[in-house]
C-alpha cells in the first residue's frame, strides 16, 4: 500500500500507546451521571425533563429546535436529582442534568433498520440527529449537519479518520480492530447520504494491522470498488481534517472554509460506528469508547464509558492511582485540556483521558525562555504560518499584524510550543489571537448590521414622509 | 575619455554613493530623517521615492544655476550657498503645491515628507558634492540618483531592522533614537568591507 | 478516594513538549566546533592557540555577565550562548592574536553585538562576526598576521625557505592563499605546494596559513554535517552560499574548487551564517539569503580590498534578513484570488 | 548681567542644543573624528550662529511674519559663505577635509531653530549671549567626542602624541561607526536622565 502524507510541517512524537493491546473493556454505569446539556458545537439544548422524573437509558433529556444542534441521552436509568450548572471538560459551567442510577439498566424502546434498502437518506439523517450523534474525535460537529450539505455542494468523497495521531490514545485503533464491520457499515451509511462515489479508509503506519483487518472484510463484503484503504504516514498532526485531506486527495480546504468546499466530508472512526449502530441498532449515543492512560493511573487500558461518568468513579473501577495526580488531560497531550476537578464526567466528545503525577511539569515545562529564533516552529508548522511572529504579534496587543499572519487559519494542533526550544507558549498565544481577531469581526460585523437596520429605517420614514406629503 | 570610459566612470560614480560611500553610513548626510522616520515602514518608503525624485530634480537646477550663471559671472564662491538653498526651497515648495492641485493621492503620499526635506541636508549636501568634484550634467544626475537611493537602502535596511527589534528586550537605556544609532553603527561597520572597492 | 492524592494544575495544551531546549541546541554547537578548534591547536600549535581561545570565551562570558548586570536581566549565562560566540570568535582570528585584542574583540561581540539588543535570539547581527569586524577595521595589521602551519609546533609543514622565496615575507609572517592570490596570482601558490591538486589536498586538510579555525575544510564539514544531522541547522543556508560562491567565482573566471576551500567560507557558511538569530526564519528566505551572501562574498574577493569577504557579506546579509524574512511559507487554504496582490 | 549668564548657561547644559533636542547631529557625526577638524567646525558655526542671531534680532520687527522663514535662511546663507571664505582662507588643510560640512552649516537645524525660536522674539543683547550660548553648549559636546575619539583611534589629542608609542589605536574609533556608536550612548544617557528626572516628578 502506498504511503500518502501532507507537507509541510508536521513532527514525529514519542507514541506512548501504551494501551495498543488493551481490548475494549465496559465499565459499570456510575451511581450518579452528570449529564452536560451541551456535548457538540452548536446551539445550546432545553432541558425535557424536571427534578424528580425518573427516566431510562436513552430517554432523551433535552433538545434545540436550531439546525446545528444534537439532542441528549440519558445514559443511564433512573431518577432526575438536580438541573444545575457543573463544571465541564470544556473548562466551563454547563446546565447539565445529574441521574441518580437506579442499577435497573432499563432501556427505552430502541428499533433499527435491517438493512439500508428500507430507509431513506432523510430518514438517515434524522434518525443520526435523534440518536444525538456527534463527531468523536474531539470537536463534536453535530453528524447529522456534516451530512445535509447545502444544496450545490457535491461531495465525492468519503474520508473515514483513523488517523489517531496523538500521543497515548489507541481508542480509534480498538475501534477499527474489534468493530470493523461498523465502521465499514458506517461509511457505507455516508455514502448513501451523502451519493459520494468513494470512501476511503485512512489509517496511519503504525497501525497496518488494523488496515488489514479492513481490507480484508472489504474484501469479503465485496466493496473494494466503493471502499478504498489507505495508509497515512505516522505524523503528528495527520490526523487533522485538514492534513488529511491534502494527504490523501492533495487538495486544500479554502481559509476559514470546510471540507465540503472541496467536495469531501471527514468522519472519525468511532463516529463511523456510532452512526451504524444508530441505524441499525437504534441506539443512541450513551456511551463511548475511551483510552485510560498516563502515569499514575494503575490500569491504563481501553474502556466503554457511559457519557456522565464522572472521572472519579472511572479512577475507582480501573483501579486507582499509583501516585498523587497533578495534571488530568481530557483528550490527547497535544491538544487536550486541564482539568481542574476529578469530578469532571465524561462527554461525547472525550477520547481519552490521561492521568499524571509530578513529571507532568517536565513534560511540559511552563517556564518560558527567551526566543533564540530557530525557526523550528516555522518549518513545523502544518498550515504554514509564522507561529513567532504571530506570538510576538500578540504580545505587543497587534491584532491587525496577527490577522494579516493568518493566525485565524491556525489548526491549534500544538506543534509549534512542542517543538519550541525555548519552551514557548506558542499555540496558547496564537489560539487567543485567534478569538480575540474572531471576537473582532463579530463585533464590526454586529456594529455594521446594526447601522445597516439603522439607516434601512431612516430611509424607511423618509420614504414614509414623502408618501405623507 | 571615449564613451566606453565615461560610461564607467557613471558606474563608479553610482555604486560608490550609492553603496561604497554610501551617503547616510558613510557620509553622515540626512540623518534627521533616517533616524526619525526609521520606526514607520511605510512613511520610510513614502519619504524614500519623495528624496530620489526631490534630488534628482533639485541636482539639475542646481547644477543649471552653477555652470550657466554662477560660474560664467565669477559668483561661485559668494552665492552658491544662498542660491542653492533658494532653488531647492522653492523648487520644494513649487512641486507641494503642483502636486496639492493636479495629483491628491500623490500629493498624500509624498507631500507630507516634502516640508521635512527642504530642511534635509542630503539634498543640499548632493549639490554640493556635485559641485566639488566638478561633475558634468550627467554625472550630477547620476550621483544624486545613486545618493538618494543610498538613502533609500540604508533607510530601509535600518527600518527593517527596528520594526524586528520591537519584539525585542532593549534595554531602556538603549530604547528608541539610541538603538537607531546602535544598530546604524554596526550596519556603517559592514558597509566599511565594499571600502576601496574603488579607489 | 484520598484527597491528598489529587492535587491538579491546568495549563494550557500541548502538555507535553520535546526535550531539546536551547542549551542543547548551544552545546551541539560547540560539540560540532571542537574538530575545528583541535584541528587549530594541532595546526598552529597550544604554545599561543589555546590562550586565544580561553581568554576569548572567559572574556566572553564574562562580557554576558556585565551585560546581565548592567541591563538588568536573568543570568543567561547557563543558555551557553556567550561561549559559542566566545569560542566562535576565537576561530576566526589569527593565531598570533595578542590577548588584549581578543578581550576587545569578545567585549565588542557580547556587548555591542548581542547585549544593547535584548537577550539571546535579539541580535540582529552575528555577535562573533561584530567583534571580529571591530578588530578588523581597528588592528588591521594584528588581523592579517599570519604563521605557517605547524610553526610552533617545530614541524614545519612547507619549508620555510620556499614560503620566504615564494612571498618575500619573513619567515614568521606569511599570508594566507586568499591573499596571495589576491595581490600575486596563483602561480606562487601552485609553486608553494607543487601542483594543484596537492594545493587543493593542503587547503582541505586545513594545512595553510589562516585563522584558527577555518583552515581545514575536513574537520569543519564534519561540524557542519553533525549539526545538520542532529537537526540544529539547516543544511539550506550553507548549501546555497558554498554553490554560489562555487558558481560565481567560476563565472569571475576564478577557480572555483580553491574559491571554496580557501578562506573561512566553510566555517562562516556552517557556523557563522546558520546563526538563528541574524539568519532568516522561513525556507525560502534561507535559500535566497544563501545565495546573497555568496553573491556579496565574491564581489568583495573580487574588488574589494580585503582578500576575504565571508565576514562582511554575512554582517551585510544579517540586515537584509527581515526582508528574506517576508518571503513567508503557503499557508494552509489561503489562494490569492485573481486580481488581487 | 546675571540674567545674560543665565541664557549662556541654559544652553551650554540644561537645554544644550545636541545632547537634549538632538538636532544637527550630521556635522557632529561627521567632523568628530579629530578634534583640529571639531575646534574649526564650531569656529565656523559660531561665524554663523551669532551674528544671524544679533541681525534677525534687530530686524525682528521689520520682518514681515510670513516672510520671516525665507528671511532667516538668507541671513543664515549670507555668514555660512562668509563663515566658508574665512575657513578656507586661514585654515586650508583642515577646511579641506570637512568642508562639506562647514557648506551645510547653512541648513543647521539649530541656527534656523534659534532664530525662530529665540531671536526673533529676544532683544539683541539677549540674543548675542544665546549665539555664545549656544556655540558653546554645540562646541563641547562635539569637542568632548572629538577628544575621546582621537585618543583612542589615534592616541593623540589635536594632533599630539598623548598615549604611549605603545598604545595601539583602534582605528574604528575615527572611522564612520564609531561616530554613530558614541552618538547612540550619549543620546542614550541623556534620554535616561531626562526619564529619571520626569520620574522623579
Amino acid at each position: 500500500m502506498k504511503v500518502f502524507t501532507y507537507s509541510p510541517g508536521g513532527t514525529h512524537l514519542e507514541e506512548e500507546k501504551w494501551t495498543k493491546d488493551k481490548v475494549f473493556v465496559s465499565l459499570q454505569p456510575p451511581s450518579v451521571a452528570v449529564i452536560p446539556l451541551v456535548q457538540h458545537t452548536g446551539a445550546p439544548n432545553t432541558p425535557l425533563v424536571k427534578i424528580g422524573d425518573n427516566v431510562k437509558i436513552g430517554s432523551i433529556l433535552g433538545s434545540s429546535p436550531a439546525p446545528i444542534s444534537a439532542p441528549v441521552h440519558a445514559s443511564i436509568s433512573g431518577q432526575v436529582i438536580a438541573i444545575e450548572d457543573r463544571l465541564c471538560p470544556t473548562g466551563a459551567k454547563v446546565q447539565s442534568v445529574v441521574i441518580k442510577n437506579d442499577f435497573k439498566d432499563e432501556w427505552v424502546n430502541c428499533e433499527g433498520v435491517a438493512s439500508l434498502e428500507e430507509i431513506s437518506p432523510e430518514e438517515i439523517v434524522k434518525k443520526i440527529r435523534d440518536c444525538g450523534i456527534v463527531g468523536l474525535g474531539g470537536a463534536a460537529f453535530p453528524t447529522s449537519v456534516k451530512l445535509s450539505p447545502p444544496v450545490g455542494k457535491v461531495i465525492d468523497t468519503v474520508i473515514a479518520n483513523g488517523a489517531e495521531c496523538e500521543p497515548y490514545l489507541t481508542t480509534d485503533y480498538r475501534v477499527m480492530l474489534e468493530y470493523s464491520d461498523q465502521v465499514i457499515n458506517g461509511l457505507l451509511i455516508e455514502l448513501k447520504v451523502l451519493k459520494a462515489k468513494k470512501g476511503v479508509i485512512a489509517v496511519e503506519d503504525n497501525k497496518v494491522d488494523a488496515a488489514e483487518l479492513l481490507l480484508n472484510a472489504i474484501r469479503e463484503k465485496n466493496l473494494e470498488n466503493l471502499i478504498e484503504v489507505v495508509l497515512v504516514k505516522t505524523k503528528y498532526p495527520q490526523g487533522g481534517e485538514k492534513q488529511l485531506i491534502k494527504a490523501i486527495l492533495g487538495r486544500e480546504v479554502p481559509s476559514e472554509g470546510l471540507p465540503l468546499d472541496v467536495g469531501v466530508v471527514v468522519q472519525n472512526v468511532g463516529t463511523l460506528k456510532a452512526i451504524s449502530e444508530a441505524i441499525f441498532e437504534g441506539k443512541p449515543l450513551i456511551d463511548r469508547g475511551i483510552t485510560i492512560s498516563g502515569t499514575v493511573i494503575k490500569n491504563p487500558g481501553n474502556y466503554i464509558v457511559r457519557i456522565g461518568t464522572p472521572v472519579s468513579e472511572i479512577i475507582e473501577q480501573v483501579g486507582g492511582l499509583n501516585r498523587r495526580l497533578r495534571k488530568l488531560i481530557f483528550g490527547g497531550p497535544m491538544t487536550g485540556v486541564a482539568q481542574s476537578s476529578i469530578e469532571v464526567p465524561v462527554v461525547k466528545g472525550t477520547s481519552g483521558i490521561l492521568f499524571f503525577g509530578e513529571e507532568a511539569f517536565t513534560m511540559a515545562p511552563e517556564e518560558e525562555t527567551p526566543c533564540i529564533r530557530c525557526s523550528r516552529c516555522v518549518d513545523h508548522c502544518p498550515t504554514g504560518l509564522m507561529p513567532v511572529l504571530i506570538d510576538h504579534a500578540y504580545r505587543r496587543n497587534d491584532l491587525k499584524l496577527s490577522e494579516s499572519l493568518n493566525a485565524v487559519d491556525c489548526i491549534e494542533c500544538g506543534v509549534c510550543s512542542y517543538v519550541c526550544p525555548a519552551k514557548r507558549h506558542l499555540t496558547d498565544n496564537i489560539k487567543k489571537a485567534k478569538q480575540a481577531i474572531l471576537k473582532q469581526r463579530r463585533i464590526e460585523a454586529a456594529k455594521k448590521a446594526a447601522f445597516e437596520k439603522l439607516r434601512a429605517k431612516k430611509e424607511q420614514e423618509k420614504a414614509q414622509k414623502e408618501v405623507g406629503k | 575619455m571615449n564613451f566606453g570610459e565615461y560610461l564607467v566612470d557613471l558606474a563608479k560614480i553610482f555604486v560608490s554613493s550609492s553603496i561604497i560611500n554610501n551617503i547616510v553610513l558613510i557620509q553622515f548626510l540626512g540623518l534627521c530623517s533616517y533616524i526619525g522616520l526609521s520606526d514607520s515602514m511605510s512613511s520610510s518608503i513614502g519619504m524614500s521615492f519623495a528624496v530620489i525624485f526631490v534630488t534628482v530634480c533639485s541636482s539639475i537646477l542646481a547644477w543649471v544655476i552653477d555652470h550657466w550663471i554662477l560660474i560664467p559671472s565669477n559668483l561661485q564662491s559668494v552665492l552658491q550657498i544662498t542660491s542653492f538653498i533658494l532653488v531647492i526651497g522653492s523648487f520644494v515648495g513649487l512641486v507641494q503645491i503642483y502636486l496639492r492641485k493636479t495629483s491628491p493621492n500623490l500629493h498624500k503620499a509624498m507631500g507630507i515628507y516634502l516640508p521635512l526635506i527642504a530642511t534635509n541636508c542630503l539634498i543640499l549636501g548632493v549639490t554640493f558634492i556635485n559641485s566639488m568634484n566638478n561633475y558634468d550634467l550627467v554625472q550630477s544626475i547620476v550621483e544624486a540618483i545613486g545618493a538618494s537611493l543610498g538613502y533609500a537602502i540604508a533607510l530601509l535596511l535600518l527600518v527593517g531592522i527596528r520594526e524586528r527589534l520591537r519584539d525585542s528586550d532593549v534595554p531602556t537605556f538603549f530604547k528608541g533614537k539610541a538603538i537607531a544609532f546602535m544598530v546604524s553603527a554596526i550596519m556603517a561597520l559592514a558597509f566599511l568591507g565594499f571600502q576601496g572597492m574603488i579607489r | 478516594m484520598n484527597s491528598d492524592m489529587v492535587d491538579l494544575t491546568i495549563s494550557a495544551a500541548p502538555h507535553v513538549r520535546d526535550k531539546i531546549k536551547t542549551p542543547h541546541l548551544m552545546r551541539d554547537v560547540i560539540i560540532a566546533l571542537l574538530p575545528a578548534t583541535i584541528g587549530g591547536l594541532v595546526i598552529f600549535g597550544l604554545r599561543h592557540t589555546l590562550g586565544v581561545i580561553v581568554v576569548s570565551v572567559v572574556s566572553a562570558v564574562a562580557a554576558e555577565y556585565i551585560g546581565n548586570v548592567l541591563f538588568r536581566r536573568k543570568n543567561s549565562i547557563k543558555d551557553l550562548s556567550a561561549s559559542v560566540t566566545g569560542l566562535l570568535l576565537a576561530l576566526i582570528l589569527p593565531p598570533t592574536s595578542p590577548y588584549w585584542m581578543v578581550v576587545v574583540g569578545a567585549f565588542s561581540a557580547i556587548l555591542l553585538g548581542k547585549a544593547i539588543f535584548g537577550s539571546v535570539g535579539s541580535n540582529p547581527f552575528n555577535p562573533a562576526l561584530v567583534g571580529r569586524a571591530v578588530l578588523m577595521v581597528s588592528w588591521t595589521t594584528f588581523m592579517t598576521t599570519w604563521v605557517k602551519p605547524f610553526y610552533w609546533s617545530g614541524m614545519g609543514a612547507m619549508s620555510t625557505a620556499t614560503m620566504a622565496t615564494v612571498t618575500g615575507i619573513d619567515a614568521v609572517t606569511t599570508a594566507t592563499p586568499l591573499s596571495i592570490i589576491k595581490f600575486q596570482g596563483l602561480q606562487p601558490l601552485l609553486q608553494m605546494f607543487g601542483s594543484r591538486s596537492q594545493l587543493y589536498l593542503a587547503l582541505f586538510l586545513g594545512n595553510r596559513p589562516g585563522c584558527i579555525g577555518e583552515t581545514s575544510v575536513l574537520l569543519l564539514l564534519i561540524g557542519g554535517v553533525y549539526l545538520i544531522l542532529r537537526k540544529v541547522i539547516d543544511w539550506k543556508i550553507p548549501l546555497c552560499f558554498i554553490g554560489s560562491v562555487f558558481i560565481l567565482s567560476f563565472i569571475f573566471g576564478r577557480d572555483p574548487i580553491f574559491s571554496i576551500l580557501s578562506g573561512g567560507l566553510f566555517l562562516g557558511a556552517f557556523f557563522m551564517a546558520t546563526d538563528y538569530s541574524s539568519s532568516p526564519l522561513t525556507s525560502r528566505g534561507k535559500l535566497l539569503y544563501g545565495i546573497f551572501l555568496g553573491f556579496i562574498t565574491v564581489i568583495i574577493r573580487q574588488f574589494g580590498p580585503y582578500p576575504e569577504g565571508v565576514m562582511f557579506s554575512i554582517l551585510l546579509g544579517n540586515m537584509v534578513v527581515p526582508y528574506f524574512d517576508k518571503l513567508r511559507p503557503h499557508v494552509y487554504g489561503v489562494f490569492k484570488r485573481k486580481g488581487e496582490a | 548681567m546675571k540674567r545674560y549668564l543665565n541664557i549662556v548657561w541654559d544652553a551650554i547644559v540644561p537645554s544644550n542644543p545636541v545632547l537634549i533636542i538632538a538636532i544637527g547631529l550630521c556635522s557632529v557625526i561627521a567632523v568628530s573624528n579629530s578634534v583640529q577638524s571639531a575646534l574649526l567646525m564650531t569656529f565656523a558655526f559660531s561665524l554663523v550662529m551669532i551674528p544671524s542671531n544679533i541681525i534677525i534680532s534687530s530686524m525682528r520687527r521689520i520682518i514681515p511674519e510670513e516672510l520671516r522663514v525665507p528671511i532667516f535662511v538668507m541671513v543664515i546663507a549670507a555668514f555660512t559663505t562668509i563663515a566658508v571664505l574665512i575657513s578656507r582662507a586661514y585654515f586650508t588643510a583642515i577646511y579641506d577635509l570637512i568642508k562639506l560640512y562647514i557648506l551645510l552649516i547653512v541648513v543647521n537645524c539649530i541656527i534656523i531653530g534659534r532664530a525662530e525660536a529665540f531671536a526673533y522674539s529676544h532683544p539683541v543683547l539677549e540674543s548675542f549671549f544665546d549665539g555664545v550660548g549656544m556655540t558653546l553648549g554645540y562646541g563641547w559636546v562635539l569637542t568632548a567626542i572629538a577628544v575621546v575619539r582621537e585618543l583612542l583611534g589615534k592616541g593623540t589629542i589635536a594632533g599630539f602624541q598623548v598615549l604611549p608609542a605603545t598604545f595601539q589605536p583602534a582605528i574604528i574609533m575615527i572611522l564612520p561607526p564609531a561616530g554613530f556608536l558614541m552618538i547612540g550612548i550619549l543620546i542614550g544617557a541623556v534620554e535616561n536622565y531626562l526619564r529619571k528626572k520626569e520620574g522623579k516628578k
